[in-house]
């Protein structure tokens, strides 16, 4: 506190009327703000020359300990909850959904074909893949960025979790069943050209060919803002 | 008629507001219906509703009514109505009460009158109570930024072991490139066919089996239904020229052909 | 305070940690909403077997000389600024038309006739009630249907809500102003002479008389397609 603030108060007793007033109308007037208030907004409503920076203080202290408390956002102040029972406001509902087919397909192309490129998931489908999918199935846990390529434009590996396996009930990844399997069971017809083969996944270490991801890397592209023309020549 | 110094100043406030062309109703602005002029004739009379004139008061709405209706303005049925009864209640109040009619007596009817009227004035006073209490949003205020709880939705998905394998079986399936050639068929025309048929039956003259014929002619399998089917056709067009003769002797038996005699 | 509570205190002194928390996590709550709280709804974030009554108690005991005040509003809580400051902090409405004249005396007639019927308010007013003015005090949400009264028509009664009572800054429908009065003149009662039984107003259950109104009921009268005189001949 200042010298200012001293001799505020020296003239007017802390627990003067006047200041207890002061002290209810600015408490009045947090409280019905529509957003954070400047204490110049309260002069109208003060005693003259009101120690505005005085009556906030006050008020902070106040309100320390309670459940809601005073808070200076930029210039201007608001009550909020207390940062410690923030809980209380917020709810959280679960919600069964099914996966979309699309998610399913990049999902089991990640599975077989880890650690596997957004482009090289394309190449699989013949469609583009969006990164909202990508997303989905991150959020659920299933699906991990693993690396980055060593490849032009250093692009996102993606790779299957623990979770992915404890989802589908697997001991390891290397328990998806392979060609012969997926032809056994019917779910690949048995007329397949030659060349036709089902990678052995992998969820372990990084390949040679990958670069462990920077912990700040959040997956964007490196180089979105190059057009594939511009890559070609580069490259 | 009775007309004290107060209902005249009425009358010029109201009246003017009623003037105009022709015919108008008394919904008076400013009045609620007839218990509501009644009410402001009774505090014309200055004094508390419970010690009010009961038979004056009718008479100041009676000539009130009366007056308006003089000057040709059609009174609404409202007013009309307890006109007609505070006509009676005058009756009622002004001839002695006769104890063996179950018809209310004139001093219940007026208290009724005044029941209502001090009723309707007692829920006026309480809304000029209420209204000057202070009020939510005028004196006093709620939490002007209520802090909204939110929710979080939490997505839980669903798959099952199936649905992911097959989801990757079908769609690689998907992308095996279909390797489609068209089967180049024989197609033996049936000019062709004609010809064929004329070196087959040549000059003999014994009955021929027409699949028996062909066979010697068709290497592939494929190609035997085309080489039927024209060679059926040519058969039937040789019948009608008259170079041909068809038989056969029972539903899906053998097709015979022989060279037409006497040619 | 009752003797539960007092064997309350004694179990849990008055100043213990778990009482001091669910008093900043009930002040917290009421701080956060808008609109009055029941308590129960804070349940869910107290310790178990919490007494509510006791922590509204002392929440209204410390907040009541301050700017804000712990308000009770029918069976809920709120915060609201401290009714003294009101003529400092008045602010004209601006967003709310003001009431009619037949309005305020509808609303006033509902508040303390009710329930109370459409043709009972006319009977008051000696006039009739358009649906319209009804419609504006359901709108401000000061007015509710409440159900149908068993007697030929089943006419819907009217009675007041919980946010009358906070717009009009009650505890309860009984602190009606001059409702005492009133009571003691008779003339809230329906007819003359009156009864005696004094009727005082009700906001709360349906009464022996009211059914409840189903969900998909309107409010519209049941015999308008009837005119006056099928009814007289009816009943």
């Amino acid at each position: 506190m200042d010298q200012e603030n001293n001799l505020a108060e020296n003239n007017e007793p802390e627990n003067s009327e006047i200041v207890r007033r002061n002290l209810r109308v600015l408490e009045a007037l947090l409280f019905a703000a529509k957003e954070p208030l400047h204490l110049k907004e309260a002069i109208p409503f003060l005693s003259d020359g009101a120690d505005l920076e005085h009556l906030a203080e006050r008020l902070t202290e106040k309100y320390k300990h309670a459940g809601v408390n005073l808070v200076k956002r930029g210039d201007a102040y608001a009550f909020r909850t207390a940062q410690d029972l923030g809980f209380l406001l917020r709810r959280e509902e679960t919600e069964r959904k099914p996966l979309s087919r699309a998610a399913l397909e990049i999902m089991a192309i990640i599975a077989y074909h880890q650690p596997v490129t957004r482009s090289e998931i394309e190449d699989v489908r013949g469609v583009a893949t969006s990164k909202g999918t990508l997303d989905v199935l991150m959020e659920a846990g299933w699906v991990r960025m693993r690396g980055r390529r060593r490849s032009p434009g250093r692009p996102v590996t993606y790779g299957t979790t623990p979770e992915f396996l404890d989802q589908f009930g697997l001991e390891a990844i290397t328990d998806l069943p392979g060609l012969n399997e997926l032809k056994g069971t019917g779910l690949l017809s048995a007329n397949l050209p030659p060349d036709f083969t089902v990678p052995a996944p992998n969820d372990g270490d990084l390949f040679d060919n990958e670069d462990p991801l920077d912990a700040d890397d959040d997956g964007d592209d490196l180089l979105t803002e190059l057009s594939h023309d511009d890559l070609d020549e580069q490259y | 008629m009775v007309q004290n110094a107060d209902q005249a100043d009425f009358m010029q406030d109201v009246l003017p507001k009623m003037r105009g062309e022709g015919i108008m109703y008394v919904d008076v602005k400013g009045y609620e219906g007839p218990l509501d002029l009644l009410l402001d004739l009774a505090r014309k009379q200055k004094v508390d509703l419970a010690n009010i004139s009961v038979l004056a008061l009718a008479e100041q709405y009676l000539s009130f009514i009366d007056t308006i209706r003089e000057r040709r303005i059609e009174v609404a049925a409202d007013y009309l109505v307890m006109a007609a009864w505070l006509t009676y209640l005058k009756s009622r109040l002004m001839v002695p009460h006769e104890d063996d009619t179950d018809e209310p007596t004139g001093e219940e009817m007026a208290a009724l009158l005044q029941f209502r009227l001090k009723r309707l004035e007692a829920m006026r006073d309480c809304a000029a109570k209420l209204m000057g209490r202070p009020q939510l949003g005028r004196e006093i205020f709620s939490r002007g930024d209520p802090e909204a709880v939110v929710t979080d939705r939490k997505n839980v998905w669903e798959a099952t072991y199936f649905d992911l394998l097959r989801a990757y079986a079908t769609q690689r399936e998907r992308q095996i490139p279909a390797e489609y050639a068209p089967t180049q068929r024989t197609v033996w025309s049936l000019q062709d066919a004609e010809d064929i048929l004329r070196r087959l039956i040549g000059e003999g003259a014994d009955w021929i089996p027409l699949h028996a014929c062909l066979s010697k002619y068709i290497d592939l399998p494929e190609e035997r239904t085309t080489a039927l089917a024209s060679s059926f056709t040519a058969s039937l067009e040789m019948v009608r020229q008259g170079t041909l003769e068809l038989r056969q002797t029972q539903a899906f038996g053998p097709l015979l052909l022989r060279r037409k005699r006497g040619l």
